[in-house]
């Protein structure tokens, strides 16, 4: 077997990355500072790799557009595969910009005691576990990095340890535990079916049962049944209940990733397995809807996935907005206002698996994933400032609040950009999440689509100038008055806000990142014949005894 | 209780650890062998409580007043997993400096060694050792805490 | 000739960079900032000047992936109302210094002011779709920070959100009407000309067309109209305007009255050309007539001098979407004057009540007379100013208000309309009375007695004099010579937005006409009924009173104040915190989507049994299942702990009858652990248990529909099973031993073929021992706020050796080092 | 009796595990969940096909030799049991918490729980 290639290594780094940091940080107990110093650097290398597969295997001319990792020397389907195209880069991109920001804010604002000394190892595996998710080509090697995730996540949501957090902790490992047990239903039943984990190998098999003896009808529920657990990451709407409380709970910055971060690892996962994986099977759907006057009808999963989709986005949007609009603390407005941008983001993705017309379902992805990269940004710096009020002034209550745009212009300019691009002012990312959307729209001809998205904007218009008016306008409190500010945090989320600016100004490279993002997810061909798992199906006669 | 588990929890362990050995080539391995471990441990705390392994064993004294996570055993098991953790991961990274994928695994056969006569000595391993040392390490660092509730 | 892209840039960049640097800039200047703003204003009017004359467009590349650039579209239309904007600018800006003397937050203050005047021109400018969308949003956005100027006062704020809400939720529609433009161009016209605003307008005919095949003509219509009328302030949505005075009064000059408002205005010009028909007619013409006589009454029912303004422009800027909504040329004529006129004596008016305001010390009208005497330079502006908003000859407002009339009554002529033909210049009369009168009262604010309670007036400066002095001189320069104006500038705008446009011509009538009856009627009817205008007040007021619907903010504040009490009952009920709510939507959803996907694909049919179950596993699943029974209906805890030990030993059994010995030692050992920890917690806990009847037939339906669920996906998943072990189980077993170097085969596959799952799993089972180490440690460090983690912000800050050694040195294991 | 065996007793198992979910007591809800995680693995076990268990079908190789029985599908056991152990740090995992929420709320009464701020 021949030595592994450049790129195909830096599909890797990442995840290496974070698991040395992890296991040093388990090490680094009794030393804070070594234990900060040492994630940070993880930080910073991680961010140069997540860069470096940008560029070398992504966006750099003559780059593969996708390369792959085989853990183990273990050819696909047999081993499992590390795939990095364009989609995985542009989700690991994304939450690169904003774990960094979260860790050098964690350095600032950890949440004290004992278990401080875990802090950053389980930092480190909740990374893990999201990097891997956005990485892995094998279905079963998914679930595992999902409870990964999940696990570290559990845990932070629980860390504050008060009646409120443990609570919160509970229902939310409550309902993800079901869910991981639905996930192990679906992924055995699709073994079953297909006799296969690997991504690729999958969909090459699902695109052409016959020439391997399968009978895929059953994969349409399965899929059903891997969406229900991907929405519950994502939090979509019925699937988004533990969000207002565990949001709540868990430590500001941590929040900040379970918003930025993992909620995208559902719908990375979503628009991978639909798209990537099972837009090619050979499996009519067709199903009557009477009451609506419609059909679910085709000839792939697909138009089942949108209309489930377009359900639960629709639900996402008018329940989060709704609810965002009442909240008395900023942490409150900006979970609920979580649930609605995730419908925002999947009703394009709906729109996407509905369409039949090729350019458009392109569009609607890449809609999607802009969508998705304004909210990592906008939302993650949203929440990390209610980590720098609460920090500041020990309560993020908007009864507590007022005045603070005069007690800290910066944060408020931050708060300001950020609040600017959940509603969609231009030239911030938001805008062009939000055109993007209703350009989808529009061009579907989804007349009630646009309705919602209207209520849904205004919504936001409504939710985001109160959160405004109640903190950072309005007549100073004592709390504030009394205000530290820590001008690190404050540095990290204006560097957000610059963010979230330049990449509505240059936004030309930002959408043509994420139209190779898009065509990667929709170009199953290509997906296959990198991991090639045909070519390798006769696994090598040469003996394991000398690799 | 106390004279089963003295006869008991020798033959437990000593299964555990061939479990762990044997794992590669029957049935067991990390897991099961950690787990088994970690059940023998589990008898020793039933029947002897809970300090008995540090004031019986060690002869070391208690100090009641400190919290699970100040005892001294537990920071030997949370020290444990952590080596595990570490092995495992060192031990899928040492492929690579041979230019070989993440967690590439090989064997050796070694002719002539007593007893077994001929044995593989796999570089999967020592992998499975940090599964072990994590799964004893964690395990019981979990009972431990929950068993001084 | 065409425009220069770099003089066309700078002029409008120049201000948003000004703006950047304000902060720094006031620094130095201090409050004198205000005077640089005029330069920075004179000199973006200034390139503007230069441009003049030229028409076309220049691009400067932007996002080209989609089409967009920043397009910019010089002619007539855009230079007037550019130039407007940086003129009137500049007048704010130097009376700006005097009147904010003193306040708290100015570099905010100017910035935004800055930033406003470059978006105007920006829209003015832009002729890319996307880039008049830009620059709508960012007079939304300015408008909002100087709304909100006083940021401790509620009524301030209150404003502020009103017009955010109002004019960005408008500017979402406009952005719809847009994209759907945007989406027909992109198909008749080319991709390239997708966002190119310019390109459209020269294919009208192409584009009414290509709207109407695809049946988009109304939809974009509809859309661009609620754009414009909510940033126009049209009626339904006028009340934004009256209430966003709140802010100082040279934002309310210069922001609405004289240019964001019109934004709405000068688009509806625009795009006049391109989307003019009978639908446009009845569209724009009945809203802008609705909006000018329903805003004219409510400007007479008021008591302040500003609201009575902000009423006033609110209907003046329904006389120029009525305008623009009459189809033939004098429709456009009156658009494109009156914007010009009002701007003029608007602008003029509110810098007046400025300067009452700011030396009389109050804004009631009730409180307010004789002004002449304190204020004779002030007095006589106003007398010019507010002659020409009550359009009596010869001053400026006449003329257009002339065309309006002329208009209305053109109207039928051209169309077949009914009923109309006479309704609407009926009522162009009736609404025009009312603004006779309340401009009557305005003025009346000069003459007369002057009231006792009244203190004493300062006399104003003259950097708060001059700004409205040449306003005022600006007026009668073209009340006296109206024509040469036109000649000026307004032709050329008018060449713009009409679609037939002729040589315009403006003068003193000289002959009858039913235009020149309709004048005389409206202002001899507001002349006459004057001295009833206590009374009309008392009776609007009275109207409103009774009415609350009718009353401006009454339908904002039930949807919008109302939506938070709404909202957070409603988030309250969807999430109540019960979790056998949460559990069961979830359940449910993920039944409802599994059993739908089945059933779209047809996965559900007879099925043939693929799999051998043999009697003794189908014996020890049998135990399984009572003991899962025994669980379910345990009533003590050691109980339910002990026989869900029984259930999982008999999984354990059934592994090893599955051939899997492995998972049957594994399942064995964790098995006791479960239960040894099981018992370790529950010692902790005492017995509580309470069945309740009433639940129990739910629950159990859930239970049976997710069994049901999972019984029908195992009977189809095993059906579609291929028979016999996969390629991948073939390959594992033929490679365990030459490639795995070991004859377990899972244990090959655990620690080899798949050790990167092995791997995963380390972390989980790490992660396990950690949580539950963090969860115990982490005890009673919840205080009282609802999230609060900051017990210990002050050390984190701090993570120094010093101040950790006494919380963390100790139980994070000094060995660890 | 087939594979109906199967999925009827893996669907009862859910199903009771459900019922148990729905509980008031904590700890209850904490053995739906053991129930149904463990009713999950059974299933993805029998995907792999079950065999009678002969002395063949274990997947564990009788020598080195070249012949190469059909075995009961290893990879899925792998699975299941990867599965087993992350289920089980699962179980402690919400144990230990339902613990502390007792600790913090003094009750173990779902809807009590369910009805504080």
């Amino acid at each position: 077997m021949t030595p592994v290639g450049t790129e195909s290594q830096l599909v890797i780094a990442p995840m290496l990355i974070v698991l040395v940091a992890a296991a040093a940080t388990l090490f680094l107990g009794r030393h804070p500072r070594a234990r900060a110093a040492v994630s940070l650097a993880a930080g910073v290398a991680y961010g140069l790799a997540v860069a470096a597969i940008d560029w070398y295997i992504v966006l750099a001319p003559g780059a593969p557009g996708i390369a792959t990792y085989q853990v183990g020397d273990w050819p696909a389907p047999f081993g499992i595969t590390l795939v990095a195209d364009g989609l995985s880069a542009f989700m690991l991109t994304m939450v690169a910009v904003l774990g960094i920001g979260s860790l050098v804010f964690s350095t600032r604002h950890l949440p004290g005691g004992e278990g401080r000394s875990y802090y950053f190892p389980l930092f480190h595996f909740l990374s893990l576990g999201v990097t891997g998710a956005f990485l892995t080509g094998d279905l079963f090697n998914l679930f595992v990095w999902f409870e990964v995730m999940l696990m570290a996540s559990y845990v932070f949501v629980a860390y504050s340890g008060g009646p409120q957090h443990t609570r919160a902790a509970f229902w939310y490992v409550a309902l993800n535990l079901l869910a991981s047990a639905v996930f192990l239903l679906g992924v055995g039943g699709i073994y079953a079916t297909t006799g296969t984990l690997n991504m690729a190998d999958l969909a090459q098999r699902l695109a052409d049962p016959a020439a391997y003896g399968l009978e895929p009808v059953p994969v349409v529920g399965l899929l059903g049944m891997l969406l229900s657990v991907f929405a519950i990451k994502a939090g979509l709407v019925p699937f988004q209940f533990w969000i207002p409380t565990a949001y709540r709970a868990a430590p500001p910055q941590i929040t900040a990733l379970l918003a930025g971060a993992t909620k995208k690892v559902g719908i990375y996962a979503i628009i991978r397995l639909s798209f990537t994986v099972f837009a090619g099977a050979e499996v009519a759907v067709d199903l009557p809807l009477p009451v609506v006057d419609a059909a679910i009808a085709g000839d792939s999963p697909l138009p089942f996935v949108g209309a489930a989709l377009l359900v639960m986005g629709a639900g996402s949007i008018l329940v989060g907005g709704i609810g965002a609009v009442g909240r008395d603390s900023m942490e409150g407005v900006f979970a609920y206002s979580s649930i609605g941008q995730v419908g925002f983001i999947a009703v394009p993705v709906g729109i996407a698996a509905t369409t039949v017309d090729p350019a458009l379902r392109e569009f609607a992805i890449i809609a999607a994933l802009v969508f998705a990269l304004n909210h990592t940004l906008a939302k993650g710096l949203l929440f990390l400032a209610v980590g720098t009020v609460r920090s500041a002034t020990g309560t993020s209550r908007f009864a507590d609040l007022g005045g603070l745009a005069g007690r800290s212009p910066p944060l408020a300019i931050a708060v300001f950009i950020a609040s600017l691009a959940l509603v969609g002012i231009p030239p911030l990312s938001g805008f062009f999440g939000k055109f993007l959307v209703f350009d989808v729209a529009a061009r579907a001809r989804a007349g009630p689509v646009i309705v919602l998205l209207l209520v849904g904007s205004l919504l936001t218009i409504a939710y985001a100038t109160r959160m405004w008016n109640r903190s950072f306008w309005g007549a100073r409190t004592d709390a504030v008055d009394a205000a530290t500010i820590d001008p690190v945090q404050v540095g990290v989320l204006a560097i957000l806000a610059a963010t979230i600016v330049v990449v509505g100004i240059g936004f030309d490279p930002v959408y043509e990142f994420a139209e190779t993002a898009a065509e990667a997810a929709l170009d199953t061909d290509a997906y296959v014949d990198a991991v090639d798992p045909q070519n390798a199906s006769e696994l090598g006669g040469s003996s394991g005894g000398d690799h | 209780m106390r004279t089963t588990a003295r006869a008991i929890v020798p033959i437990v362990l000593v299964v555990a650890i061939s479990l762990f050995v044997e794992g590669h080539n029957l049935p067991g391995g990390g897991f099961i062998g950690g787990v088994l471990t970690v059940t023998a441990f589990g008898i020793v705390y039933m029947a002897f409580g809970l300090d008995f392994l540090e004031r019986g064993v060690l002869g070391r004294e208690v100090d009641p007043g400190k919290g699970p996570s100040r005892d001294r055993v537990v920071l030997a098991y949370r020290r444990l997993f952590a080596y595990g953790f570490a092995i495992a991961v060192v031990s899928g990274l040492a492929p690579l400096v041979f230019e070989r994928p993440f967690l590439t695994q090989t064997f050796v056969m070694l002719e002539g060694v007593p007893i077994y006569d001929h044995l593989e000595v796999a570089s999967a391993l020592a992998f499975d050792f940090g599964v072990y040392c994590v799964v004893v390490g964690g395990l019981l660092t979990i009972l431990s805490v929950v068993g001084a509730e | 000739m065409s425009p220069d892209l770099a003089v066309v840039v700078a002029a409008v960049a120049l201000p948003f960079v000004a703006a950047a640097l304000t902060p720094l800039v006031f620094r130095v200047f201090g409050e004198r900032t205000g005077f640089l703003g005029t330069a920075v204003a004179l000199a973006s009017f200034g390139l503007l000047a230069t441009q003049y004359g030229t028409e076309g467009s220049v691009a400067l590349e932007w996002i080209p992936s989609l089409n967009v650039a920043l397009r910019f579209y010089v002619d007539g239309w855009a230079l007037l109302f550019a130039m407007l904007a940086t003129g009137i600018g500049a007048l704010v800006f130097t009376y700006s210094p005097a009147y904010m003397h003193g306040q708290a937050g100015l570099p905010r203050y100017y910035a935004a002011l800055l930033a406003f005047m470059g978006s105007i021109v920006g829209v003015a400018l832009a002729a890319d779709l996307i880039a008049i969308f830009l620059f709508w949003e960012l007079t939304s956005l300015a408008s909002f920070v100087l709304i909100g100027y006083y940021t401790a006062d509620d009524s301030s704020q209150y404003a502020a959100r009103m017009a955010m809400f109002i004019t960005v939720g408008g500017g979402l529609f406009l952005l719809v009407g847009l994209l759907l433009l945007s989406i027909v161009a992109g198909d008749v016209l080319g991709p390239g000309a997708a966002f190119d605003l310019a390109t459209m307008l020269e294919n009208p005919d192409t584009m009414r067309s290509a709207l109407r095949e695809r049946g988009l003509f109304i939809p974009v219509l509809g859309l661009l109209a609620i754009g414009a009328g909510t940033k126009s302030a049209q009626v339904p949505v006028h009340f934004w305007l009256p209430n966003a005075m709140a802010a100082p009064t040279p934002v309310s000059a210069f922001l609405h009255s004289a240019t964001m408002v019109k934004v709405g205005v000068y688009f509806i010009g625009r795009v006049r050309p391109m989307l003019v028909g009978e639908e446009w007619l009845f569209l724009f013409a009945t809203l802008g007539l609705t909006t000018m006589t329903v805003c004219a009454i409510m400007a007479v029912a008021a008591t302040d001098i500003k609201e009575l303004l902000a009423y006033s422009t609110a209907s003046h800027l329904g006389l120029m979407v009525a305008g623009f909504g009459f189809t033939s040329v004098y429709g456009a004529e009156t658009g494109v004057f009156h914007l010009l006129n009002h701007a003029l004596f608007k602008a003029a008016l509110f810098l007046v009540a400025g300067i009452v305001a700011h030396e009389a010390g109050t804004r009631e009208i009730e409180e307010l007379g004789g002004l002449r005497h304190d204020l004779p330079v002030t007095a006589a502006i106003t007398g010019v100013v507010a002659l020409s908003m009550a359009g009596i000859p010869p001053f400026n407002g006449f003329y257009s208000k002339e065309l309006l009339f002329e208009a209305a009554v053109e109207a039928s002529h051209h169309h077949e309309i009914g009923v109309l033909g006479w309704l609407y210049p009926a009522v162009a009369v009736f609404g025009s009375i009312f603004t006779v009168l309340y401009s009557l009262r305005f003025l009346s604010l000069f003459v007369g007695e002057r009231p006792d309670a009244l203190g004493h007036v300062h006399r104003p400066p003259v950097s708060l004099l001059a700004p409205p002095a040449v306003l005022a001189l600006l007026a009668a320069a073209v009340s006296v010579d109206p024509q040469r104006a036109v000649d000026l500038i307004v032709q050329s705008g008018l060449e713009a937005t009409a679609v037939d446009p002729h040589a315009m011509h403006v003068g003193l009538p000289t002959s009858y006409s039913t235009p020149v009856g309709m004048s005389a009627v409206t202002i001899g009817a507001g002349v006459l009924a004057y001295p009833a205008y206590g009374r009309i007040h008392d009776g609007v007021r009275a109207g409103l009173e009774a009415v609350p619907p009718i009353r401006a903010n009454w339908w904002y504040d039930r949807v919008v104040e109302g939506l938070s009490d709404e909202g957070r009952a409603f988030a309250e009920w969807v999430h109540n915190g019960h979790l056998r709510t949460y559990a069961t939507w979830t359940l449910a959803a993920t039944c409802a989507l599994a059993l739908t996907g089945f059933v779209a694909a047809g996965a559900i049919v007879p099925t043939t049994m693929g799999l051998e179950v043999t009697v003794p596993i189908a014996l020890v699943l049998l135990v399984a299942v009572i003991g899962a029974v025994a669980v379910a209906r345990a009533d003590t805890h050691i109980a339910g702990i002990l026989t869900l030990s029984i259930l999982g030993f008999m999984i354990a059994i059934f592994y090893i009858l599955a051939s899997a010995p492995d998972l049957a030692l594994t399942q064995l050992v964790v098995e006791t652990l479960v239960l040894v920890i099981f018992l370790l917690v529950v010692e902790e806990i005492p017995e509580r248990y309470e069945i309740e009847v009433g639940r129990v037939a739910r629950d159990a339906a859930l239970s049976v529909a997710v069994g049901a669920t999972v019984f029908v996906t195992i009977l189809v998943t095993t059906d579609a099973r291929p028979d016999g072990p996969t390629e991948i189980a073939r390959a594992y077993a033929e490679q365990a031993v030459p490639g795995g170097g070991g004859t377990n085969i899972v244990n090959v596959t655990l620690v080899d073929f798949r050790g990167f799952d092995t791997l995963g799993e380390l972390a989980v089972i790490a992660l396990a021992s950690i949580s539950i180490l963090t969860l115990i440690v982490m005890r009673g460090r919840g205080d009282a706020s609802p999230a609060g983690d900051d017990g210990s912000r002050a050390d984190s800050t701090d993570d120094g050796p010093t101040a950790d050694a006494g919380t963390d040195g100790g139980p994070s294991g000094g060995e660890d080092a | 009796m087939t594979a109906i065996v199967l999925a009827a007793a893996v669907g009862a198992l859910f199903a009771l595990g459900t019922f148990l979910l729905l509980r008031r007591d904590l700890i209850r809800v904490v053995w739906g969940l053991a129930i149904i995680s463990q009713a999950a693995n059974v299933y993805l076990l029998a995907m792999g096909g079950i065999a009678p268990a002969t002395a063949d079908s274990v997947p564990v190789l009788a020598g080195h030799g070249d012949h190469v029985p059909e075995t009961a599908d290893p990879l899925v056991q792998a699975l299941v049991l990867t599965a087993i152990v992350i289920g089980f740090g699962m179980t402690a995992f919400a144990l230990v918490l339902s613990y502390r929420v007792y600790e913090e709320h003094d009750t173990l009464d779902v809807t009590e729980l369910g009805d504080r701020e």
